[in-house]
């Protein structure tokens, strides 16, 4: 350690300790900088990589080809879709027709809190897929709901949501079967996939109610 | 070299203790028994087994005379406790867990008998909880009716477990309801179907807690235990449900719902009232049973688990000293002054 | 420079003697926090052994300039620009297990062990020696963590090198125990680690109670007791 | 006689064993072959002997003088010849030896001349002069001077005068058979002290199990005229602790660290204690014997008059002991002890002997560990937590049972008598206390060694700068003499300049090397006086003891009993500081 | 009202920063031997949180985000924290040796707490204003130091127990503070009305 | 740009906290170190020197700039334990054998009475004036043994401290010792 220094005033003791922290911060960020700079692009690149992996979950890349994670909406805050903050959607097409749209929703009444949620729903109203972000169901009960930690890998539990749609699948069929619909649930934990349940059918109405108005905003451009 | 005063002893022992503990929990027994059949004999049977062997090693383990510790008699009032609060078709393999677990962790690695700052039953129950939620959240489905073959196959795992065994405990069911959301739902229509449920608080479970009231008063009776705790907890748990449920009666159930089911009267009596992991001044007897029951309610009807008798205690468990520190009675002459 | 015998010295401390994590009970969020698999732990400890290595360095050759009012904060600033760095590079490189780790990365910089260390030896010794402490300090925290997590794992859902696609995406992790084994959820949960830390500083301290006993030195001293004998 | 009577909290109710040995009237016991008085027999100042072997004592010849004010004088309880002046086993729980006058009676118990004193009309501080010197102390078992006690605290008013005759411990009859054959000296002791402390009332506490005691005393209050009051108070041990017979009389509670009862306008005395101040007074008999009980496992329990200092041994043996008994109990069998050996000698605090066998006082099972049940804490007469001092002693966490008023403990045994653990709880408590008091006296002499530590260096400091600057001023003379002197020399015999410019320089070395002598032969010196001459007054007195001590035996403990007479009250008293 | 409620009681409780987030070991570890210690530790700890967590807050709203340089949270949050503390040190120091002397040896400790860097970043990343965020440090503050304290009252009892030769000292704690991580798991869910 | 702004933002912030840590550095400088009294409280004032100081005090101050605290005989474990507990450091054995208390005792008949043991008694415990036979006044004789080595014709010894009556302590209950004798034992057995 270097020996205390003699003895300073006060005012110059502080001029004395902000040129040396001035300095040292100066280097410093500036390296940190650099480092930053460097890194920027494969950050920026395996942020984007993310997100399309989840979008690739739910539909599949085959289906369309436009920039997709360009192709956005501004969702102000949605009560149907349970969010309230405003989110993005994306929009698939292919050829420039309207092929699915990709969103955000919010299952409220999980076991043990918001249960979110990425869905696509196809321009004619089917579901193309579903899958959970982020929840906190208890695990070993109620985290099927993750295709990660679903037990039956051949048909995760969530796959059961695909191709369904307001016009196959009545309101009360969109239901587990303990109450009277046709989707499957795990004995003991049925609170969560009514939950799931719950926020796809009403996400689904929203979609079938303002899909043409979403394709729509901003396309002319 | 010389015996120390006093010459004189009273004729009391810790074994003596401890067996009247358990005595008093033969009432809540037989009536848990003749509700739900044999397998909660068989599970007693199981913990009782598993403890003494634990304990037995343990003891082995730390060089303390086996004759003594071993015929205490507070490992088998745990392994009672633990029995009594697990599913009774639980898997055997579980509630061995639970019960070498409470021994292990929550008694000898703190010096064993007396000296263990959380309640071995509580953290058994505890532990399995949130290790094992799914065997821990299934209970007997309502009406069912098997032998004690039948039952023991399951707990041994030698039947499959069919889901349709198992149902949701009265507390349980009511939760469910309530975190539908359902705004048709309503606690007071669910609790009338007199078909699933029983009067008070569903099918039978009431008298359960009649039997752990009556033993929890003979305990007070026999001086084991003060009015403190029970009271305490009783009275919180019930200030709290009755708040809410003069509130909002279709969303919230009544006090005597909360206190006939789940844990809440061997909670109050048996287990709230252990003397080693508790309070001990009168004053934080009683903040530790309201305490207690205050948590066990939030936890019930708004956290995660279905009931919340067990946290809450490992909760005021973990308060203990420090409330007991606080509340030191005044002493001899000091009364104007404290 | 650096003598055989000051090396080993160094080596042994931070490997076993002082070691972090079981002795000087320090640094023990990241610890405790990502040991739910061997392979965050030894991927959080290979960053901060990178952190401990460079700030080393950095400091025992820096030392000299710094006023002693702020060496605080200019160690702390050294460290935590390293520490940015590394958090950059994860992000850019091991974007999954970024995620994973979470703030336990960025938290490299308030872990006691970088600190303490820079504090207690960089500051007093020269560049070599510094980098080498750190460097085992660190090996010292990745053997704890690989352990501690490694034992987490097995017991919480049977496995082990859970997460290793994270860092090799081509191989996967091995189930040990039957699929059927139902999961000791505790051991992956906050009190699970506790409660097995714990035990392995029983352990460390039966195994250096032996070691004396060997050693035919004093008799087991009981450590940091309060006296009920 | 109605008054409303107080509760106290906690307490038990042991079986009373009182019915074996109180339905015999007192009887004489016969003088012993040999009488051996220790000096110390009550609290404070031991006193000094003042006869030596070979001397001829009379029966009430005072062979102890009192040493201070809190202290109380000693006499020959027989006429005899003394026959050593030396140590021996005292009833005493650690079994160690205190020094002691052994008398051999020559059969004749020749009173010495007995000056009674009217206590009316001397001044008070006579009267107490002549109870210390009588060697009137406390019965009731602390043994504290009655003189001490009767001298009111300034500026509070006496309000109660409370006489105990509880007698609350299991086994003890003697203060029962002493009220009931001699209640009307009890009487008059009891005015005495009324009259000496002039209280508002007089209140006479008596166990509701002793029926012919209190209707003993009531009478003999009665034919005296007194306005006493004789109340029974429900039997609970216990009932017979000062406070807790405060509590129930008065409803006053006297806190633990109060130093005295008189500082909250109480006093109280135990009934065997105004029954000698009455023989002391009328009779100028000063305390050379006292009724104690002898029961337990014996043919024949009753009770006796006894001569202090009689080998308990002999006593035991009136009351023919069954063959199994394994030892003695001195006091009751919640707070008294076992003796070393049967030569003890009886002291004026001994009360009760009890042969001790394995059927009255079974082998105590295995201690376990405590449980918390609490059962001592509500057992506890002083509202303690004794399972937390409990676990505290044992932990040797002595700061943390301090916290938990440990030295509010009377040691009644109530929490060991209720522990279903059978844990020796009190033990637990006395050796807590007992370390304290240890720790107590080690930090004042390690503050004193500190002091005087400092002191030294800094008077060595003050004279070496002292001698420094005069041995400066001593050698610059010198050499400033020399060098004139060398240079008178060179001038004279032309001598060259190598031995001119040397010389000097020799000088100065040798001035340096001298002043150092006399540096450190001034300092050898100046340490003498010190410590012969400006000795401080303890050391002058510490210094006269030792020289007094060479004289007699070559014993060294002397420095730790007069210190612990300084220190263990502090350390009691105000057991936070 | 309700949603201030909710970010107490989700910070003290639900989502305690040492049993549940795991931050601030160390400290939780080596000042909870005695309460007294416990408790100068706690207040200390309770004052530096939340003045960093407001601090941080206005340095990454107003300084970092307006720029886009989230990049330099960690490197700005830590200095500015380490100057808060070795202000309260020095201050301390001058103004109250007695807290000086309880808290001496450990104030220092505190910047390596990362309960002091982690808050602030758990902070921001929920989003929290100005308000909200002085609520959460101090929140997590009070959880850290309820904690430490009854933790503390506890490890003050196990001193005086029977424990296993080589589980006393630091092992035992660790265990007990498992026990403790358990005990809390009983709040788990609490806050999803939030 | 980006690089120049960040620098710019960092600085600012750097010349700010750093003036004002320096400021403070000046404004409230502490003298002094409360630490080391408590330390030497608790260190028993022998003033043997012993651990390698120069009396108690320079230990005092030693422990608080690092020094091992198991240096100092006659505070005795217990001593290490109490430093310990003060300090927040780990117990480590007594680096010496403990021994009971003692103090010096001059045989009167030898002492010729030469001042030297005067001399060398740090507390001032020795009186007696040049060739006259000197005394040990035991209540302020530390047991230093500091007085030993001087003296010429050996007549100083050590005397443990006998016990009386007044001195006696109540034993630990003998009961428990039992008990934590066997968990001993068995531990001891664990361990090989
Ligand atoms: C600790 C615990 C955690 C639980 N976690 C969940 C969960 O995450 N999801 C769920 O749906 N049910 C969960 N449950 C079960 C519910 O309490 C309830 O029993 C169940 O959802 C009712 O389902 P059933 O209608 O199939 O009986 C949990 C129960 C317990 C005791
Ligand atoms: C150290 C000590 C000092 C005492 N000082 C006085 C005193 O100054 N005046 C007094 O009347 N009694 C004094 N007492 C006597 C007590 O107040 C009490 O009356 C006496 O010890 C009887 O106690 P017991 O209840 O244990 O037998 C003193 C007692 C002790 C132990
Ligand atoms: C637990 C306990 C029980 C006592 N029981 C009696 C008793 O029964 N009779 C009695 O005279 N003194 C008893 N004492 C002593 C009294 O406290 C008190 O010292 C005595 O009455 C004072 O009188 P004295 O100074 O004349 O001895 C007892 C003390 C204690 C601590
Ligand atoms: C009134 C009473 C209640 C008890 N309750 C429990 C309990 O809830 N859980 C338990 O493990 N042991 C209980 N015991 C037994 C015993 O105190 C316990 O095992 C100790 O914690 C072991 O150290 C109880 C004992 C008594 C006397
Ligand atoms: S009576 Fe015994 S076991 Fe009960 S609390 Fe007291 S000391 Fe403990
Ligand atoms: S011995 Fe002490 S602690 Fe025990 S009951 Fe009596 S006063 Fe209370
Ligand atoms: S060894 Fe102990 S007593 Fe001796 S000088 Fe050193 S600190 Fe003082
Ligand atoms: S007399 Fe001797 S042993 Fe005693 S203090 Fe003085 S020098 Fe030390
Ligand atoms: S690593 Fe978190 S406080 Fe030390």
């Amino acid at each position: 350690m270097t020996s205390a220094p003699k003895e300073f005033s006060a005012p110059l003791m502080a001029a004395r300790t902000a040129v040396t922290l001035f300095v040292f911060v100066v280097i410093f960020t500036g390296l940190l900088s650099g480092a930053y700079l460097w890194t920027k692009p494969s950050i920026e690149a395996s942020a984007t990589e993310e997100k399309m992996k989840l979008v690739d979950e739910v539909l599949p890349r085959a289906d369309y080809d436009n920039a997709l994670l360009e192709d956005t909406v501004a969702l102000p805050e949605t009560p149907e879709l349970g969010l309230k903050d405003s989110s993005t959607l994306f929009r698939a097409r292919k050829n420039g027709q309207p092929v699915a749209l990709v969103f955000e929703a919010l299952a409220n009444d999980g076991y043990a809190g918001k249960i979110r949620l990425i869905i696509a729903i196809r321009a004619n109203g089917a579901v193309a897929g579903v899958r959970v972000t982020q929840h906190k169901e208890t695990p070993g009960l109620g985290d099927y709901i993750e295709v990660r930690k679903d037990k039956n890998k051949a048909r995760p539990w969530i796959t059961q949501f695909n191709d369904m749609s307001l016009a196959q699948v009545t309101d009360k069929d969109w239901k587990v079967k303990k109450d009277g619909g046709r989707l499957d649930y795990h004995a003991g934990a049925t609170i969560t996939p009514r939950a799931v349940a719950k926020a796809v059918l009403k996400a689904v109405h929203w979609a079938e109610a303002n899909r043409d108005r979403l394709f729509a905003e901003g396309a002319a451009q | 070299m010389f015996a120390p005063a006093p010459f004189l002893l009273k004729d009391v022992s810790v074994s003596q203790v401890m067996i009247q503990v358990c005595v008093a929990l033969i009432p809540g027994i037989a009536a848990y028994a003749s509700l739900v059949g044999p397998a909660i004999l068989v599970q007693l049977v199981i913990t009782t087994v598993a403890a003494l062997v634990t304990e037995a090693l343990m003891l082995k383990l730390r060089g303390k005379p086996l004759s003594l510790f071993l015929t205490d008699g507070s490992v088998i009032v745990t392994a009672w406790l633990i029995a009594l609060t697990f599913p009774p078709l639980a898997p055997w393999w579980l509630v061995v867990t639970g019960t070498v677990f409470a021994v292990i962790v929550a008694k000898h690695l703190y010096g064993g008998l007396g000296q263990n700052p959380f309640n071995p039953a509580m953290v058994a129950f505890a532990v399995c909880i949130v290790a094992f939620p799914a065997l821990m959240s299934q209970w007997p489905s309502v009406g069912l009716q098997l032998g004690l073959i039948d039952q023991m196959n399951i707990i041994l795992g030698w039947a499959p477990r069919v889901d349709t065994l198992t149902g949701a405990t009265p507390l349980d069911a009511m939760k469910t309801a309530l975190k539908l959301g359902d705004s048709s739902f309503d606690i007071s229509t669910l609790l009338a179907n007199q078909d699933i449920y029983g009067n008070f608080a569903g099918r039978g479970w009431e008298w359960v807690a009649a039997g752990y009231l009556l033993g929890g008063l003979w305990l007070w009776h026999r001086k084991l235990i003060t009015w403190h705790v029970p009271l305490a907890f009783v009275a919180s748990l019930s200030l709290i449900s009755g708040a809410l449920w003069l509130y909002n009666p279709s969303q919230f159930a009544s006090p005597l719902f909360h206190m006939l089911s789940g844990g809440a009267m061997l909670g109050a009596f048996f287990i709230a009232t252990d003397p080693v992991s508790g309070c001990t001044t009168p004053r934080g007897k009683l903040i530790f049973g309201a305490g207690a029951g205050l948590l066990a309610y939030i936890i019930r009807v708004f956290g995660g688990y279905p009931d919340g008798v067990a946290f809450a205690i490992l909760l005021m468990n973990l308060c203990a000293p420090v409330i007991d520190l606080l509340t030191q009675p005044p002493v001899f002459g000091m009364k104007d002054k404290a | 420079m650096i003598t055989r015998d000051e090396f080993k010295t160094i080596a042994g401390n931070g490997i076993w003697k002082q070691n972090t994590s079981i002795v000087q009970i320090l640094g023990l969020c990241p610890l405790l926090a990502v040991t739910t698999n061997a392979v965050n732990g030894i991927m959080l400890s290979l960053a901060t052994i990178i952190v401990m290595a460079l700030s080393g360095v950095a400091i025992a050759s820096l030392r000299n300039l710094i006023p002693h009012e702020i060496r605080i904060p200019v160690f702390i600033l050294i460290v935590a620009a390293l520490v940015t760095v590394i958090d950059l590079l994860f992000n850019a490189n091991l974007h999954e297990l970024y995620l994973v780790l979470g703030i336990f990365i960025p938290l490299i910089v308030t872990n006691c062990i970088v600190l303490a260390r820079v504090e207690a030896f960089a500051a007093k010794n020269p560049p070599l020696q510094s980098t080498f402490d750190g460097i085992f300090m660190g090996v010292g925290m990745l053997w704890t963590l690989a352990l501690l997590g490694a034992m987490r794992e097995f017991l919480g859902s049977g496995t082990i090198l859970g997460g290793i696609d994270m860092v090799f995406p081509s191989l996967q992790p091995i189930q040990v125990l039957p699929e059927s084994y139902p999961g000791f959820l505790l051991a992956l949960l906050p009190p699970g680690a506790f409660i097995l830390l714990g035990c392995m500083i029983a352990w460390k301290n039966w195994m250096q109670a032996r070691a004396a006993e060997r050693a035919k030195l004093k008799p087991p001293a009981p450590v940091a007791t309060a006296g009920c004998h | 006689m109605l008054m409303d009577l107080f509760k106290f909290k906690g307490g038990v109710k042991p079986p009373s064993n009182k019915l074996q040995s109180n339905h015999l009237p007192i009887a004489q016991a016969p003088m012993p072959s040999r009488l051996v008085m220790p000096l110390h027999q009550s609290i404070g100042g031991t006193p000094r002997p003042i006869v030596a072997a070979g001397d001829h004592v009379l029966k009430g010849q005072m062979i102890g003088e009192a040493d201070g004010w809190i202290s109380a004088a000693v006499h020959a309880p027989t006429s005899g010849t003394v026959v050593e002046v030396a140590m021996h086993v005292r009833p005493h729980p650690s079994g160690l030896d205190s020094l002691c006058v052994v008398i051999e009676p020559d059969g004749k118990d020749e009173w010495i001349a007995r000056t009674p004193i009217d206590h009316n009309a001397a001044a008070p501080a006579d009267v107490f002069h002549h109870l210390q010197q009588c060697g009137i102390v406390g019965l009731g078992g602390a043994g504290f001077p009655a003189h001490g006690k009767l001298t009111p605290t300034k500026g509070v008013p006496m309000d109660e005068l409370i006489i105990n005759g509880a007698e609350c411990e299991p086994f003890i009859t003697c203060d029962d058979l002493l009220m009931r054959e001699r209640a009307d000296e009890v009487v008059r002791g009891i005015a005495v002290f009324r009259d000496l402390l002039q209280p508002k009332k007089v209140l006479i506490g008596i166990e509701d199990n002793k029926p012919e005691a209190i209707a003993a005393m009531r009478a003999a209050v009665d034919a005296l005229n007194e306005p006493f009051s004789v109340v029974a108070v429900p039997t609970l041990y216990p009932a017979g602790g000062a406070k807790q017979l405060i509590r129930v009389l008065t409803g006053k509670e006297v806190p633990g660290s109060m130093r005295s009862t008189a500082d909250m306008g109480v006093q109280v005395f135990n009934v065997g204690t105004a029954y000698s101040a009455w023989r002391a007074i009328a009779h100028g008999e000063p305390l050379i014997s006292r009724i104690l009980t002898v029961t337990g496992n014996v043919h024949a329990p009753r009770n006796y008059e006894v001569l202090i200092g009689t080998p308990m041994g002999e006593l035991l043996a009136l009351a023919q002991p069954h063959p199994d008994t394994d030892g003695i109990l001195m006091g009751g069998p919640m707070m008294g002890f076992l003796i070393p050996n049967p030569q003890v000698p009886v002291v004026k605090t001994t009360n009760c002997l009890i042969a001790h066998d394995d059927r009255l006082f079974p082998p105590k099972a295995p201690e376990m560990p405590c449980i918390r049940c609490g059962a001592c804490a509500r057992a506890c007469p002083h509202e303690l937590q004794p399972f937390e001092m409990y676990w505290f002693s044992r932990a040797k966490n002595f700061g943390k049972t301090q916290e938990y008023n440990i030295f509010d403990c009377i040691e009644c045994g109530c929490c060991s008598y209720v522990c279903p653990s059978r844990i020796p709880l009190v033990q637990y408590f006395r050796f807590a206390k007992s370390e304290i008091w240890a720790r107590e006296r080690e930090k004042n002499a390690s503050d004193q060694a500190k002091a005087r530590f400092e002191f030294k260096q800094l008077r060595e400091e003050r004279e070496k700068a002292d001698k420094a600057e005069k041995l400066a001023k001593a050698a610059a003379a010198q050499a400033a003499k020399k060098a004139a002197e060398a240079a008178a020399a060179a001038a004279e015999s032309g001598a060259d300049a190598a031995v001119a410019t040397a010389a000097p320089e020799m000088d100065a070395k040798r001035a340096a090397i001298e002043a150092a002598m006399a540096r450190a032969k001034a300092q050898r010196e100046a340490v003498q006086p010190k410590n012969t001459e400006h000795l401080a007054p303890d050391q002058q007195k510490a210094a006269d003891e030792i020289e007094a001590r060479r004289v007699a035996a070559h014993l060294i403990e002397d420095r730790v009993s007069s210190e612990k007479a300084t220190a263990a009250p502090t350390a009691q008293l105000d057991p936070k500081s | 009202m309700s949603h201030y409620l909710f970010i107490l009681v989700g910070a003290v409780l639900v989502n305690n920063v040492v049993l549940v987030k795991i931050l601030g070991l160390c400290p939780f570890m080596g000042v909870s031997k005695k309460l007294e210690t416990a408790y100068g530790m706690g207040a200390a700890t309770t004052f530096v949180l939340t003045m960093a967590t407001g601090a941080s807050y206005i340095i990454d709203h107003y300084l970092l985000m307006p720029f886009g340089l989230e990049y330099l949270r960690t490197l700005s949050f830590i200095v500015t924290i380490a100057a808060i503390v070795q202000l309260t040190e020095m201050v301390i120091a001058k103004t109250s040796p007695t807290l000086q002397q309880t808290l001496g040896i450990y104030l220092p400790l505190i910047t390596t707490n990362c309960a002091v860097l982690g808050v602030p970043l758990l902070n921001i990343s929920n989003g929290y204003n100005f308000v909200d965020s002085l609520l959460f440090g101090a929140g997590s503050a009070l959880g850290f130091s309820l904690v430490l304290l009854l933790f503390a009252g506890i490890r003050e009892r196990i001193e005086g127990a029977d424990v296993p030769l080589h589980f006393r000292g630091v092992a035992i704690a660790m265990v007990t503070a498992g026990l403790m991580a358990l005990a809390f798991m009983g709040f788990a869910g609490l806050d999803k009305y939030q | 740009m980006d690089i120049l702004l960040a620098i710019a933002i960092m600085a600012l912030g750097a010349v700010v906290l750093g003036a004002l840590l320096g400021f403070a550095s000046i404004k409230f400088k502490v003298e002094g170190d409360p630490l080391v009294e408590k330390v030497e409280a608790i260190l028993p004032q022998t003033q043997c020197g012993q651990c390698g100081f120069p009396g108690c005090k320079p230990y005092a101050e030693a422990i608080v700039n690092g020094e091992e605290i198991n240096k100092c005989p006659p505070g005795g474990s217990e001593g290490v334990q109490r430093l310990a507990d003060l300090l927040g450091r780990e117990v480590k054995p007594l680096d010496a054998e403990e021994k009971p208390k003692q103090i010096a005792i001059i045989d009167e008949n030898t002492c010729i009475g030469c001042t030297l043991c005067i001399q060398s008694c740090p507390v001032d415990a020795i009186v007696g004036a040049a060739k006259q036979m000197h005394t040990i006044i035991a209540q302020q004789c530390t047991g230093c043994e500091l007085c030993l080595p001087p003296c010429p014709v050996e007549c100083i010894h050590m005397a443990v401290i006998p016990e009386t009556i007044d001195n006696w302590k109540w034993k630990y209950p003998v009961v428990a010792m039992q008990v934590v004798a066997a968990d001993k034992a068995a531990a001891i057995k664990e361990a090989a």
